[in-house]
């Protein structure tokens, strides 16, 4: 990566999601020059494994052709993926970063043709799809995946899986001795916008997410509406394949709990009441949804969007947190048992399927981080004076939903914006 | 305005809960309940709750004062502690439960014919006796609690379990007269008279 | 455009191209009937040495177009990127091979489809010229925000901090906004647990001390026109004298204002003094300054119930629909102004949902209920004065009864109402070359379209874009906080900083004659044939971003920096004299026409296909990579918005002899998809009057679809044009071949 | 490894002829195996157990555990307080938390155990005995002395509630714990994979008062180790023990079922496994026999 120019005139943006891709474009059609990394081999995000947006049912991908078409014709934007901070010392304004870059073993030569995926034949979990679907060992990360380029797995390499891959290829895209590689740039401002991960369903054990096939996690459950995801985009549950159509939704799914995650993590419950949308659009009024929440925290001018869900007679509401689930053995349904809170009225109820709404982490833990950032007790960065010119973007900075992650993302980037016009004295 | 309105709109202040704050075990704990109901939910007994925890918890919110000391709901709790363990909001609902049944027995609200009210102060008995469990003792005195004939009636119907128990060397006939017990039970007893004494001194004024 | 048109096609081999096509006919069809200057052919043409070899030809050989003819022109845009030549793109991979089967029945046509792939790029660079971008425009680092609230102050700082002028626009005699009569805000930083200073204080001395920023007080704008880059702006005084000031760009922070809660005598208010609304309490609290609240009455308040939600989250008439996002937190700080001046009194909130979310919201919550407040699951129906004090009816709705507490003052949180401004769909405009002032208008802009910005819903000035929250209708205008959604003062700063953000990208934008999102950096921009013009209006009434004005003989004036290049303006014009430079009614209408029509009796159907570039075109690839198949007598292309689409092309296409043509845009309607706003929308209006067209030729109307797609539409977008071909060979081929 | 002293705190059921007796009989053997040396609190007292609130209210209950505690660090300063009774167990972790958690209530539980001069610091670890032989052995050195591996015995793990909430055992979770299962495994016996009653509630003490419902409870833990093939039950708690087994005439009789479960303790398990005798495993205290175990003890 000798090729990196930096400059203490450049912005470094840590995370390649759309908060990230949203910081980094600002920044770079401001004219500024910008670094983007990414830690996977594409940019995009836990937004390019969504089916649809709340409120308006729009698809990521829309935005996600935009953005990356911004990419595409900005030459201020240098986008390096499969790359990591390594380490970041420094002030604002002067920051020593190191970078490191981990061996994609596809070069630039690759045209995306699919010869290699089709010539190798270990298979791995996807991750795009949450590990519902399998992958190849060469392979691109997803259909919108951008640079469109494929990438190889490292466990396949020194195996004649990697062999095949490199045999198949034409255009000598494949480059099986690629090393990991470090760089070292000098940048005035750091916009680190990690972004999130759904929390742990393993760890919410009354709900035997880890014991029951049917209690999937609600990032799962976007996966099953993808045409091209893990069930063509069928809404089947896991153990037998059948229709799910009577859908639970179980709100505060490792949120605003003390044994999980202590805060709200906001979008869940707009989240949920999107899902039930997708059971009407598979099963019109076949389908059923249940939503079992400690509040219904549909905020601000999209309340509406809750209201009209609660007009659809085949969406229940029920004040309660799900005590326990079991399973039914003969049916395989899992069975919810609690209180309705609102009048106390015990149930055991069975469904076909349940989605669990979980929170929203931090990505990167609080001691993860190469240099001393304020973190609150939740995980996410405060914005403090003492952090210099390092701003988190989008849900590093907090819970957040697309909207306000992008809104966050712009507002970091002329955060970033102003220290390095400051370094080019520009502010006088 | 009617006795009926006067009393529903006196309840909705919040003595109640100051009162169960200052006096109950861990009833500091009840106002940080948000009404998830996962503790109602999780209860082994839970069917047999006229009003399960998180609905105690608004009562008492709601100043229901006798509805909730004279009720027979937090005598139903067998400490399993599930609903400690899944609470996200860190209530330790078992102690307030016990808390809450304690105070209600001290202010003679329970009610008295409760099982496991009678069950739990015999079992105190027994223990403050001799600073040990005589479970034999314990048993009969059980048996006997609901009265001579129903307690004849109760020690029949058990008899095979204890004979079993005696067989097995679990239960001892001897246990009757004497059985184990500290050495220092003086020192035992003014422990836990002064304890008694400390707690007295908190209870507020409440008992009306 | 003096200089020489000089066109390089270069044929791609690769990714199986080689093996499916017969690339030297495709390269004799490039200069025989396309004319293209130079053409070569490459195994391998996004490699270096294929990229080198083209920019050998840009560089000595003078080629000035290139066409490159290989994979769609989303793929290798790293590698065919060239600077100073206009570029296109003859999609061989993603839209021939892919999609078509590997079988010897298959290939004449598929030969056939690339050939006019190639004919097309080729003719299409003939009718397109590099942009130069507009020479006229102005450098202005001077940023104008309307209203002194937190908002807006925000905004001015951040602005200023980044080295930009600032001028902040007050109606009021002082900065400060809602937020200055608040005792405390809600925390903005962990522990999230007590209520916190206002900050107003800090950000007006900042202000103040700060040379960029000045401020105009009791003033408001009774003129604003011009676009980014150049706004010109009539600032007026109370006393009526107005300055006028240049501006590259405006943020708008006009806040809100509360609910009135005199619509809602349910709750006593007006009928008692001790019913405060949210603002009414925080100003209460402020005045005392730390001392106990009292009544109107002057006794010590002892209990305070908040009542949640009122008016609001409510589809009764005059309430509003929303929820407001702030005022359950709120309670909880205002609970806590009388909790933490003293435990005893009773504060209760009663709620239906108690919405306090993110990283502190929870936390506050947190923290209210250990100091002791408490909150009922209830919804209040009355409030009604009782013996000295107040008693609120209510449904205990976890107790599932009907009750009431008796209280010495109640809080209600009411909504906030955005102050946008005037609803311009529902003013009458301006007549051309005339101006009013309107003394509701925040703006008062002179724009053909209206005087404020449009609403998106229930009165606020938001974008419609999930993933482009500053996708404003009024380039170089930026809402931000309660006028754009209801929002807290921690949303509103992150919001104002976003906005003070784009803003000055829209100065820089304008500088360079460059686009705003989403076609920015584009510097292409409408030119228009005035002699050729019948004043129709539609290019004016039509264009989704106001950009174009009408003079006083009703001929549209264009405003470049204002446009966002989406060409709405020429899908509109009836007579065809709007055009861009690289995107024009010849650059599409040539390519079509080029395309080789068999004999009607060769039984190959030709059918255009029409796609919006952001939704449809990318669908149409992703079939590729799944190689879903469609028929190989489409002709696909890609165009900025179904809007620009002119009917012209419609008709050509059914006179040069094509059996069907279908557009693809994207969803319309309320919850439109399009980022040109109606784009989708006009098109299927436009296309319902294509009838007439195929009936004066008689030819059936099934000829023509128009569709909604989405980018993820992948089995569905080559199911259209199968559907089409299907319907062609129900009905017969057009007659119209030569 | 070398020989491992504990304070310990037997609790009333393990004494003689009391209902756990035949657990302490096989702790005893368990430990002889593992060289574990046992000291017993000097003087120690009732828990008063999870039922005790009603008469003892907070401060006396909580004095109770606070004079075992005193009495511990007087006599076995720097050891660890190891109970094998779940409720002995929690109640007096319980109290080493709450007291360390609240200063007032540590002043009040000194002033309280003053007057019968004893002074308490809360400062040694309460652990449960399964706690001990995980942490401080693990299933390999557990499985090391295995002599007699319980092949063919196919086992439910009945983990109950006390042992498992509110602390349970480290690294399990509340409504899954595995360590019965490895243990059971370690032993050379079957477990049953998601036996799903395994940290159900037996009734506890309600047993007594309310025996309806708690046999109704009892019935579903018994059903469902039938249902995953059990041929006997483990728990490591008296209470569980002595409801699960003692009641399965009175569930028979009232639910028409032919329930005839063996329920044994962990270590009486261990102590067949290590080559105890019968005898010495405490399995002629069981009321319903564990023929299986008694088999492989008398080989």
């Amino acid at each position: 990566m000798a090729d990196i120019i930096a400059t203490n005139e450049t912005i470094l943006v840590v995370g390649g999601g759309i908060s990230g891709m949203t910081a980094a474009l600002e920044a770079a059609e401001c004219g500024k020059q910008v670094i983007l990394i990414e830690k996977g081999p594409s940019v995009g995000g836990r937004v390019s494994q969504l089916y649809k947006y709340f409120p308006k049912l729009c698809h990521p991908t829309c935005g996600q052709e935009i953005n990356q078409r911004r990419i595409k014709a900005n030459k201020n934007v240098r986008l390096l993926t499969m790359t990591e901070v390594a380490e970041v010392s420094g002030e604002a304004g002067n920051y020593s970063v190191t970078l490191k870059t981990a061996p994609r073993y596809v070069t630039e030569n690759c045209t995306a043709c699919g010869d290699c995926g089709e010539a190798v034949e270990a298979e791995f979990d996807s991750e795009h799809n949450y590990g519902l679907g399998k992958r190849k060992g060469a392979y691109l990360p997803h259909q919108m995946a951008y640079p469109q380029r494929y990438v190889l797995d490292p466990s396949i390499i020194g195996t004649p899986d990697a062999t095949k891959a490199k045999e198949a290829c034409k255009y000598d895209a494949i480059d099986l001795d690629m090393q990991e590689e470090t760089t070292s740039i000098t940048v005035g401002a750091i916009i680190w916008a990690t972004g999130w991960r759904p929390y742990d369903a393993n760890k919410i054990q009354p709900y035997g997410y880890d014991r029951f096939a049917n209690v999937i996690t609600s990032v799962e459950f976007e996966r099953l509406m993808d045409p091209h995801g893990p069930t063509g985009g069928k809404l089947l549950r896991p153990s037998d394949g059948k229709e799910a159509k009577d859908i639970a939704f179980i709100q505060c799914a490792g949120s605003r709990d003390r044994n999980y995650l202590k805060h709200c993590s906001r979008i869940c419950c707009m989240a949920s009441l999107k899902q039930t949308t997708y059971v009407r659009e598979k099963y019109a009024d076949d389908g059923k949804a249940t939503i079992y929440y400690i509040d219904i925290r549909a905020i601000d001018r999209i309340d509406d969007f809750y209201q009209n869900v609660k007009a659809d007679e085949n969406v229940s509401f029920i004040k309660s947190k799900v005590a326990k689930i079991e399973e039914d053995k003969a049916s395989g349904n899992p069975v919810l048992h609690g209180v309705n809170t609102e009048g106390y009225e015990r149930y055991a109820n069975p469904h076909d399927l349940v989605v669990l709404a979980v929170g929203m982490e931090p990505s990167v833990a609080s001691e993860d981080f190469p240099i001393k950032v304020t973190v609150n007790d939740n995980g996410f960065i405060e914005q403090d004076e003492a952090n210099g010119a390092i701003f988190a973007a989008g849900c590093a900075s907090d819970a957040l939903d697309v909207n306000r992650a992008v809104q966050s993302a712009t507002a970091s980037a002329l955060r970033a914006i102003q220290v390095v016009n400051k370094v080019a004295g520009m502010e006088g | 305005m009617s006795n009926m309105n006067q009393a529903m709109v006196e309840k909705y202040r919040n003595d109640f809960l100051k009162e169960v704050k200052a006096n109950v075990e861990e009833g500091d704990w009840v106002q940080m309940c948000m009404q998830c109901g996962v503790c109602s939910g999780s209860c082994p007994f839970g069917p047999y709750w006229d009003h399960p925890p998180q609905e105690l918890f608004m009562m008492i919110r709601a100043g229901k004062r006798e509805e909730v000391l004279s009720s027979n709901s937090m005598w139903m709790c067998t400490s399993c502690y599930n609903c400690i363990a899944r609470c996200p909001r860190e209530l330790p609902i078992t102690h307030i439960m016990h808390g809450l049944a304690h105070y209600a027995d001290r202010l003679g609200l329970a009610p008295k014919e409760q099982p496991t009210r009678k069950f739990a102060n015999r079992f105190w008995d027994n223990l403050v006796k001799k600073g040990r469990v005589n479970e034999l003792k314990l048993g009969v005195s059980l048996y006997f609690m609901n009265g001579f004939i129903e307690g004849i009636k109760t020690a029949m119907a058990a008899a095979p379990l204890g004979m079993g128990m005696m067989k097995a060397k679990r239960l001892s006939p001897m246990e009757y007269f004497g059985g184990h017990g500290v050495k220092d039970s003086k020192g035992l007893d003014a422990i836990l008279k002064k304890a008694r004494q400390i707690e007295d001194e908190k209870i507020a004024k409440y008992n009306s | 455009m003096a200089e020489d048109i000089k066109i390089g096609a270069y044929i791609c081999q690769g990714c199986g191209i080689g093996e499916r096509v017969d690339t030297a006919q495709l390269a004799q069809v490039a200069q025989r009937d396309a004319k293209a200057n130079i053409v070569k052919e490459h195994p391998f043409l996004c490699n270096a040495e294929g990229v080198k070899m083209i920019q050998d030809d840009i560089d000595n050989e003078g080629v000035n177009r290139v066409a490159i003819c290989a994979c769609s022109r989303r793929a290798k845009t790293d590698a065919f990127s060239f600077d100073n030549v206009a570029i296109t793109r003859a999609n061989l991979r993603e839209g021939v091979i892919w999609i078509r089967p590997d079988t010897d029945e298959a290939r004449e046509t598929t030969q056939e489809m690339a050939e006019d792939y190639v004919r097309m790029a080729v003719t299409e660079t003939k009718y397109m010229s590099l942009p130069t971008g507009d020479e006229e425009t102005k450098y202005t680092p001077n940023l104008l925000v309307v209203g002194g609230g937190v908002s807006g102050m925000t905004a001015a700082i951040e602005a200023a901090k980044a080295g930009y002028s600032v001028a902040i626009i007050e109606k009021t005699g002082a900065l400060g906004g809602a937020a200055a009569n608040s005792w405390k805000r809600i925390p903005q930083r962990g522990p999230y647990a007590d209520p916190e200073d206002t900050g107003v204080d800090a950000l007006i001395s900042e202000i103040e001390a700060n040379d960029k920023i000045t401020v105009h007080l009791n003033s408001t704008i009774t003129k604003t026109s011009g676009a980014p880059g150049r706004f010109s702006v009539d600032i007026t005084t109370e006393s009526g004298s107005t300055v006028t000031e240049n501006f590259g760009a405006i943020v708008q922070a006009s806040g809100y204002k509360e609910y009135d809660a005199s619509q809602l005598p349910e709750f006593g208010y007006g009928k008692s003094a001790n019913v405060v609304t949210q603002a009414e309490l925080d100003a209460m609290a402020k005045e005392a300054n730390g001392a106990p609240l009292k009544t109107k009455d002057g006794k010590d308040v002892t209990s305070v119930a908040f009542i949640q939600c009122v008016g609001q989250r409510s589809d009764k008439e005059g309430h509003l629909p929303y929820c407001s996002g702030h005022c359950c937190s709120t309670s909880i700080k205002q609970a806590m102004y009388f909790k933490d001046a003293n435990p005893d009194i009773d504060t209760n909130v009663i709620y239906t949902d108690l919405r306090t979310p993110g990283a502190g919201g929870e936390d506050f919550y947190r923290s209210g209920q250990r100091k002791g407040i408490t909150f009922t699951k209830g919804e209040v129906s009355e409030v009604v004065e009782s013996g000295g004090s107040l008693e609120v009816k209510f449904r205990d709705l976890i107790l599932a009864e009907d009750t009431s507490e008796k209280v010495d003052l109640v809080v209600l949180a009411t909504g906030q109402v955005a102050n946008a401004g005037v609803n311009i769909e529902e003013v009458d405009q301006d007549e051309p070359g005339q101006f009013t002032v309107n003394v509701d208008s925040i703006l008062n802009m002179d724009y053909r379209q209206g005087k404020d910005l449009p609403q998106l819903k229930y009165g606020f000035s938001d974008s419609h874009f999930i993933c482009f929250p500053y996708e404003t209708r009024r380039t170089g205008i930026y809402a931000t906080g309660p006028v754009r959604r209801p929002m807290d003062m921690q949303q509103a700063i992150e919001d104002a900083t976003g906005a003070a953000m784009k803003a000055i990208q829209a100065i820089e934008n304008a500088a360079k004659g460059r686009a705003a999102h989403p076609r920015s950096g584009d510097l292409s921009f409408p030119h228009f044939r005035r002699e050729g013009c019948t004043q129709c209006k539609r290019c004016t009434v039509e264009c989704p971003f106001g950009a174009i004005d009408e003079d006083e003989q009703r001929f549209p004036v264009f405003n470049e920096e204002r446009c966002r290049r989406c060409g709405t303006c020429m899908g509109a014009c009836p007579v065809r004299v709007i055009s861009f430079e690289n995107y024009s009614v010849d650059s599409v209408g040539q390519q079509l026409k080029i395309v080789d029509i068999p004999d009607e009796f060769d039984e190959k159907p030709r059918i255009l296909a029409l796609a919006c570039e952001n939704d449809a075109y990318p669908a149409l690839d992703m079939a590729a990579m799944n190689k879903v198949e469609y028929s190989a007598f489409v002709r696909v292309i890609p165009v900025r918005c179904l809007g620009s689409v002119n009917l012209i092309w419609i008709t050509d296409a059914l006179n040069s002899g094509y059996d069907g043509v279908v557009l693809m845009g994207c969803q319309k309607g309320e919850n439109y998809q399009c980022h040109f706003v109606k784009g989708s929308e006009i098109a299927h209006i436009r296309m319902s009057k294509v009838d007439d067209t195929l009936q004066s030729l008689s030819l059936e109307p099934e000829r023509v679809s128009v569709h909604e797609v989405a980018i993820t539409d992948i089995e569905r977008a080559p199911g259209i044009i199968n559907e089409m071909a299907e319907t062609i060979e129900k009905i017969g081929m057009s007659p119209f071949k030569f | 490894m070398s020989k491992k002293e504990y304070s310990f705190y037997p609790g009333c059921s393990s004494q003689k002829a009391a209902s756990a007796s035949n657990y302490q009989t096989s702790v005893n053997s368990m430990c002889d195996v593992l060289d574990i040396q046992l000291n017993e609190i000097p003087d120690w007292n009732c828990c008063s157990a999870s039922i005790g609130y009603a008469g003892g209210g907070e401060l006396p209950r909580l004095a109770l555990s606070a004079r075992n505690m005193a009495l511990s660090e007087q006599a076995h300063a720097g050891q660890d307080i190891v109970a094998t009774c779940a409720a002995c167990w929690l109640a007096t972790r319980e109290t080493k938390e709450r007291l360390l958690h609240d200063e007032a209530l540590m002043k009040e539980t000194n002033e309280a155990l003053a007057a019968g001069g004893l002074k308490v610091e809360a400062n040694q670890d309460i652990r449960h005995m399964v706690e001990v032989l995980i942490e401080d052995f693990g299933y390999d050195e557990l499985g090391k002395h295995v002599q007699k591996p319980l092949e063919g015995i196919k086992i439910a793990g009945y983990v109950g509630c006390q042992t498992n909430r509110p602390f349970g055992i480290a690294g399990e979770s509340f409504e899954n714990p595995k360590y019965l299962d490895k243990l059971v495994e370690t032993l050379g016996a079957e477990p049953v994979e998601n036996y799903d009653k395994k940290v159900s509630c037996c009734g506890g003490a309600l047993a007594f008062s309310e025996p309806e419902k708690s046999q109704a409870l009892i019935k579903d833990i018994i059903e469902s180790a039938y249902d995953g093939g059990a041929e006997m039950i483990v728990t490591p708690c008296p209470v569980c023990q002595l409801n699960v087994e003692a009641y399965q005439d009175n569930i028979n009789a009232k639910y028409k079922t032919k329930f005839s479960m063996p329920v044994v303790y962990y270590s009486q398990l261990m102590s067949v496994a290590y080559g105890k005798s019968g005898k010495e495993a405490g399995l002629d205290g069981q009321l319903i026999a564990a023929k299986k175990l008694e088999d492989i003890a008398g080989k």
